[in-house]
């Protein structure tokens, strides 16, 4: 029993963290269908973020909780600089813009190197989120608690922004459909570059949590934007529910088959799953159907 | 350029563009027809292949080369550039002190990018065009399985100066960092000397943690310790709420640690974040040295044990020295471990073969390697003539506040290096 | 025409430089350099007719190069096991016995109808199940990433099987003939160039055919075609088999001459590291990958001795720019530059194309080269 | 969509259709298509809850040209979207004795189905010549595939002449003016032996002249084939149609000869207050249903 109920919460807390990695990309590719293989690298800089920002003020949480603004916008600036500098000129070309990122991605992270050292560089927790509390007869840690409660309020923001903000409302009619959006007089170049800024932001706050949880290295990012990429994939374009269930999911499925098999294997079981789940709903789990030629 | 014009058919110069270089390629393969393996005696793979080309190695000037070769990009960068500081380290103190047999050592750099087959083919440039006396450097064993077949087969020396899994012996490499009975078996030793009973084993899915496994279970089984857990996480794996779920479900009281760079990280955070603590739980490391302690956070750590050969806290005058000269040469910031230490002494000893050999000849420094002894930072070490590798001695050590690792205890004398792990009955179906 | 003998004779100019040249000049370090990079722009080749011509970004070829170089490697390791036959890493890692499924491979056919058949066979397999439920464009693209990570896994995870990270090395012999003697490496330089040369051979003939043309259309307009009654998914198996056809080819001539095949070879960075050569030499031309795979690879080898970091950088940068601001690669500039030297007006060869097979993008670059509309996620129907 | 701003003007030339050629593609015997005829029944589609075709029941005979008309989001693509396996549907669409619905839609093509889009879709980087080979060998084998075109054949030839693009048959169709896109796409149908044309708004964005002539064209094609045209541009309708079908939100309001439909009451209703006529060519290129 015991087991069962940390495992759940081992799922969901996995599921947790995929779902802050996935959650600016779910916005800028569901908006623009822009691949963005930097945005793991928008997640180091938010986590080198809290790493300087910790130097600057002293105090561990009054430094964690500076740290996810300031992380936010030096993630959202990343990628507002990225969108007006590259992406914008290839608009046309998703599947181009996937590599072109990736080659940001590999100049961000050298110039990670370059600035702060290979070595890893470490974040201390603060005191109120070290140890563990009791739920439900099962020592759970703080952090991931905190984590979870995180992915949450960032979940429940952006939903509530796109529904109720006139920017909202501006990108999902982009979203929808652009051409329309555009006559009807909105601008999708301003709309693009806010969702861009607003899902980098995003990636710069995940960073800053990640530090709660592992190495900050100049190849943080790496290790997560496959599995991102993912969530995205099986959680469809578009709507951030999708994106949400599929990290649960993903997470859940992950920490089940660690716990029945290995880590390695439990990876790899994951993928297949994923390829026979596209077999049943190739647009994943939740999808905007709109019509057009393609 | 009339557009009613039928293209005309391809096949015709096609097969003339095709049929050219085939032949070509026909007749010199055939005329070329090197040696099969049938003309030659069966090697036995620690020889020196029979194909090997003569040395290319220049001794006539006043100067001689030797090579470096560490991954300075890549995800192995983080360790290796430190490798490679204390090897620039020697090599200039060598230079001032007069050199090797009277000549200076000019250095030819590269860099091994983090992947085997790019420490092969450095390794094959290195040998075969910049003719080096020797070559210095790898880490992972996947680098040095990819560059032994090159050594073997070009018949030169590489000095791996990184602690390795065991079960190899080439007469083309010097390993003068730890063999597994150097520092796991201590490290086991002291653990059932602690008293311990239940032991649990985590690991990067790799070479070096499923073999210094396999040998830990053995041991186990013959010493009377449970092994209460075996798991393993890909490497740069960052989420381990399940397998330490797994570990505080396991009732271990001891844990043996062989994961490897940033998992470390990831580990011991979550490790403390579930109440876990090293008085009561200790962990035992051997992947995790001086340089990595700041990445890994002093207060995730202090008070749990590593397993190695050297500490930059090790009191002895060559040490001091050592750590003198690193410190002013790179900044007072840095600190000094255990793979720098084992480089920095390679060289050294490569020095004391040579000029015990009076030669840089290949053949003649394998004869007078046996015997060879460095006053090393770590203390006295010896060449082993038989397999390479240098008696060393055991030390565990504990973290402390100050991010330093304080020896905790030490083997009583230099440990004779055994990577086959002969001198062990326990051993006996391991290899 | 002038086109057709520009063509034929580059393709002349290239067999001297790669059967005459190339062995006359370089020592037998660099030759054996240069067979390897042949080997990576065998892949080059591949991924030129599936993403130039498909439209199929795909990010895993290291699965299929990898297969084909583990599958020579498994044959390598047990033609040059001792008594036993038992190869050393597996009595070293392994308990001593050799599993079942590597059996088949000490026969030297069944290597080498495994490295032609099973990865080729698995592209189509999966081709068809991912291409029929129409996942394609960035899904496509992502899903093949996964799988290069998953292989890379597995067979870190399989060290008993495998080798794990150390992979398989330290062949003594090829077919018979010792790796050893530089005179059989030489050889292997040989068969290297000659594969190639046909491989883009074969290539410039599946360009040229219907087949061809269809490709394009599948990429340009997918549902078009299919409106017309044919089966997109089938005309892109066809190509993406080619292509991880051709990779695991480069993969098993890798393995000899490299010495070695490791998951490093084979993961997520290394799979996208082989379209960066594609993308600058032009990817939907015919010889740009290839001069692009050895050029890049050339540059890395040469530039990174002198400044390691600095190589990354460059990496990046090249990713950005071309992919960037030069989306067809750097063949078109000469086209480009042909053009303008021939004067204004649109150029015509016999057949209405241009002459080295490259799509025609009449007004140059103002044509993506893989599709608009048709590729943005969230638009496939 | 690629402009065609950077055309040489000198290059496209002016192309004419060519009436006489048009025989030759459809020579076929007439006994071929005698019973062939559409048959919608009780056709619907939804999208995520928005009925967008409602019940819809339609016939077209062959030697008919059927336009359907109606306002914006009156279901009139999706219902050709439906036929063509495009938009999921339910109900029943048989042509030629064939169920259409719940084909993959290279089935539906192989059953004699062929359609054009709003936006011209047509292989902006393959010449002319290529996209109508394509066109017209959907039933080749592979060995044929996989060699060279040697021949033009002659169906193609005689499309050419027919949508009048001979002189043009070797440049990229991306550089085609709109309208020859249009009627290449026509040209496409036509060698693709289709025995039911489904044209999205075949005239848009063309002359005067153009729109005559495509007329004429359709209007004999009609005559042997079954064609339905889906159109917003009223003259248009009021000079080729044979019968009308509209639609008003997913469902049949009207149907009949242009001058029944036009008298009809509620189809005025529908229309009041709006300049239907005008609209043609502003749906064009976005729409924006």
């Amino acid at each position: 029993m015991d087991a069962l109920v940390s495992q759940l919460f081992a799922g969901l807390s996995l599921g947790s963290v995929l779902l802050l990695a996935a959650l600016g990309l779910a916005l800028t590719f569901g908006q623009m269908g822009v691949i963005n293989m930097a945005h793991g690298e928008f997640m180091m800089a938010g986590a080198y973020t809290a790493y300087v920002v910790q130097g600057i003020v002293a105090d561990a949480g009054v430094s964690l909780l500076v740290s996810l603004v300031v992380g936010f916008l030096v993630g959202g600036l990343l990628g507002l600089l990225l969108e007006v500098t590259l992406i914008s000129r290839m608009y046309r070309r998703p599947l181009d813009t996937l590599l072109v990122t990736f080659g940001v991605a590999l100049v961000l992270q050298q110039a990670a190197r370059d600035v702060f050292g290979a070595p890893n560089v470490d974040v201390r927790a603060p005191a109120w989120l070290s140890g563990a509390v009791q739920v439900l007869g099962v020592g759970v840690p703080k952090t991931r608690l905190f984590i979870l409660a995180l992915a949450a309020v960032c979940l429940a923001a952006l939903a509530l922004v796109l529904k109720l903000t006139p920017l909202g409302r501006r990108i999902r009619a982009t979203v929808q459909n652009r051409d329309l959006a555009e006559t009807s007089g909105i601008s999708t170049r301003a709309t693009d570059r806010l969702t861009f800024f607003v899902g980098s932001g995003v990636a710069g706050v995940a960073g800053v949590a990640l530090t709660l949880l592992g190495s900050i290295g100049p190849t943080l990012g790496t290790n997560y934007i496959v599995d991102a990429f993912l969530v995205v994939v099986v959680g469809g374009i578009g709507q951030l529910k999708g994106a949400a269930i599929a990290a649960l999911a993903l997470g859940l499925l992950q920490a089940s088959f660690e716990y029945s098999t290995t880590a390695s294997i439990a990876k790899v079981l994951v993928f297949v799953v994923i390829v026979a789940f596209l077999q049943v709903r190739p647009q994943g789990l939740v999808s905007v159907r709109s019509r057009s030629l393609a | 350029m009339g557009p009613q014009r039928k293209a005309p058919p391809l096949t015709r110069p096609l097969l003339r563009a095709l049929v050219v270089p085939a032949a070509a390629t026909l007749a010199l393969t055939l005329a070329a027809c090197g040696a099969r393996t049938a003309d030659e005696p069966e090697a036995d793979g620690t020889g020196s292949a029979t194909g090997a080309s003569a040395s290319c190695v220049d001794t006539s000037g006043d100067s001689i080369k030797i090579g470096f070769l560490n991954s300075l990009s890549g995800t192995m960068a983080i360790s290796e550039q430190t490798v490679r500081d204390s090897l620039d380290l020697a090599a200039d103190e060598i230079n001032a002190a007069g050199g090797v047999l009277g000549k200076q050592l000019d250095v030819v750099a590269e860099d091994g990018a983090s992947e085997p087959t790019v420490f092969a083919e450095k390794a094959e440039k290195l040998i075969s065009s910049d003719c080096v006396a020797a070559v210095f450097g790898g880490w992972t064993s996947s680098s040095r399985k990819a560059m032994l077949p090159v050594f073997e087969a070009k018949n030169s020396l590489l000095f791996y100066p990184v602690q390795y899994e065991g079960l190899e012996a080439s007469k083309n490499i010097f390993y003068t960092g730890a063999t597994t009975n150097q520092q796991i078996i201590p490290a086991m030793d002291y653990l059932k000397e602690q008293g311990k009973t239940k032991v649990f084993l985590v690991g990067s899915d790799y070479v070096f943690p499923r073999t210094a496994n396999k040998e830990i279970v053995a041991y186990a089984k013959a010493n009377g310790i449970d092994i209460v857990g075996e798991e393993y996480a890909p490497l740069g794996y960052t989420d381990f709420s399940t397998i330490v779920t797994k570990l505080k479900g396991s009732g271990a009281d001891a844990v043996f640690n062989t994961l490897n760079g940033d998992s470390n990280v990831a580990f011991f955070k979550e490790y403390k974040n579930v109440g876990l603590a090293a008085d009561t739980l200790p962990v035992v490391s051997v992947s995790i040295a001086e340089e990595e302690v700041g990445g890994i956070g002093v207060d995730n750590v202090e008070g749990q044990l590593t397993a190695w050969n050297y500490y930059q806290t090790v009191d002895s005058p060559a040490n001091e020295k050592f750590v003198a000269a690193f410190k002013a040469k790179y900044g007072d910031d840095r600190v000094t471990s255990d793979p720098m230490e084992a480089a920095y002494t390679s060289l050294y000893l490569w020095k004391g073969m040579v000029e015990k050999a009076k030669s840089f000849d290949v053949a003649a420094i394998q004869d007078a390697a046996g015997g060879v002894s460095f006053e090393a930072p770590e203390g006295t070490v010896t060449v082993n003539g038989e397999n390479h590798h240098i008696a060393k001695t055991a030390l565990i050590g504990k973290i402390g506040p100050d991010g330093l690792i304080h020896t905790e205890w030490s083997s009583k004398e230099p440990i004779e290096p055994d990577p086959f792990l002969e001198g062990y009955d326990w051993a006996a179906g391991l290899s | 025409m002038t086109a057709r003998l520009r063509l034929w004779g580059g393709f002349a100019v290239a067999a001297v430089l790669l059967f005459v040249v190339a062995p006359g000049a370089l020592s037998d370090f660099r030759l054996n350099l240069l067979a390897k990079f042949l080997c990576l722009a065998m892949v080059a080749v591949g991924i030129g007719l599936a993403w130039g011509r498909g439209g199929m970004l795909t990010l895993g070829q290291g699965v299929f190069f990898g297969l084909g170089g583990y599958l020579m490697a498994m044959h390598l390791k047990l033609a040059d096991a001792g008594p036993g036959g038992v190869p050393d890493f597996m009595l070293l890692y392994g308990d001593g016995t050799v599993p079942g499924w590597w059996e088949p491979f000490r026969d030297p056919v069944v290597t080498v109808v495994a490295i032609l058949v099973v990865p080729t066979g698995l592209a189509a397999l999966l081709g068809l199940a991912v291409f029929k439920r129409r996942v394609r464009g960035a899904y496509f693209a992502i899903l093949s990433q996964a799988l290069a990570a998953a292989f890379a896994i597995l067979l870190i995870g399989q060290q008993k099987v495998t080798g794990g990270t150390n992979g398989l090395n330290g062949f003594k012999s090829f077919f018979g003939f010792t790796l050893a003697d530089p005179l059989n490496k030489r050889m292997l330089y040989f068969i290297a160039a000659g594969v190639l040369l046909a491989m883009v051979a074969a290539t410039r003939l599946l360009m040229r055919s219907r087949y061809g043309e269809l490709l394009v259309a599948v990429r340009d307009q997918e549902n078009r075609v299919r409106f017309l009654g044919y089966d997109p998914a089938g005309v892109k198996v066809v190509a993406y088999a080619t292509a991880a056809c051709f990779a695991a080819i480069g993969g098993a001539l890798f393995t000899p001459i490299v010495g070695i095949i490791s998951p490093a070879d084979v993961g997520v960075v290394a799979s996208i590291a082989f379209l960066v050569g594609v993308a600058i030499g032009g990817r939907a031309t015919l010889l740009g990958p290839v001069l692009g795979a050895v050029a890049v690879s050339w540059a890395e080898t040469s530039l990174s001795e002198q400044f390691p970091s600095f190589w990354t950088y460059f990496q990046g940068a090249l990713f950005i720019g071309v992919v960037a601001f030069l989306p067809n690669g750097l063949a078109t500039l000469g086209q480009v530059w042909r053009r303008r030297r021939a004067g204004p007006g649109i150029r015509e060869d016999e057949s209405g194309q241009p002459d080295d097979g490259t799509p025609r993008s009449a007004p140059e670059a103002s044509l993506p080269a893989d599709a608009p509309a048709d590729a943005l996620p969230g638009r496939t129907a | 969509m690629t402009d065609d701003v950077t055309t040489p003007a000198s290059v496209l030339g002016e192309g004419s259709l060519d009436p006489q050629a048009l025989e030759t593609v459809i020579a076929a015997p007439p006994s071929r298509f005698r019973h062939d005829y559409l048959e919608v029944r009780d056709l619907r589609v939804v999208f995520d809850g928005f009925v967008a075709v409602d019940g819809v029941d339609l016939t077209v005979t062959q030697g008919d040209l059927r336009f359907l008309i109606g306002p914006n989001g009156a279901g009139k693509t999706t219902i050709v979207d439906a036929i063509t396996g495009l938009a999921p549907a339910t109900g029943s669409v048989r042509f030629g004795g064939v169920e259409l619905v719940g084909r993959a839609s290279h089935k539906v093509a192989r059953a004699g189905v062929g359609r054009t889009f709003q936006t011209a879709s047509v292989f902006d980087e393959l010449s002319v010549l290529q996209n109508l080979d394509i066109a017209a060998g959907a039933g080749r084998g592979a060995w044929s595939l996989l060699r060279r075109r040697r021949t033009v054949p002659e169906t193609v030839d005689a499309a050419l002449e027919t949508v009048g693009l001979t002189h043009l048959r070797d440049v990229p169709a991306g550089v085609l003016a709109h309208g020859q896109k249009q009627w290449l796409e026509i040209g496409m149908l036509l060698v693709q032996d289709a025995r039911l044309l489904l044209l999205d708004e075949p005239v848009a964005g063309m002359s005067q002249a153009e729109r005559e002539e495509t007329g004429q064209l359709l209007q004999r094609i009609g005559e042997q084939r079954t064609v339905v045209v889906v159109e917003h541009d009223m003259e248009f309708l009021r000079s080729f149609a044979s019968s009308v079908t509209v639609l008003h939100q997913g469902r049949v309001l009207s149907e009949g000869t242009v001058a029944q439909v036009q008298a009809d009451p509620r189809v005025v209703e529908v229309y009041l207050g709006r300049s239907a006529g005008a609209r043609g060519s502003a749906a064009g290129e976005t729409g924006g249903e």
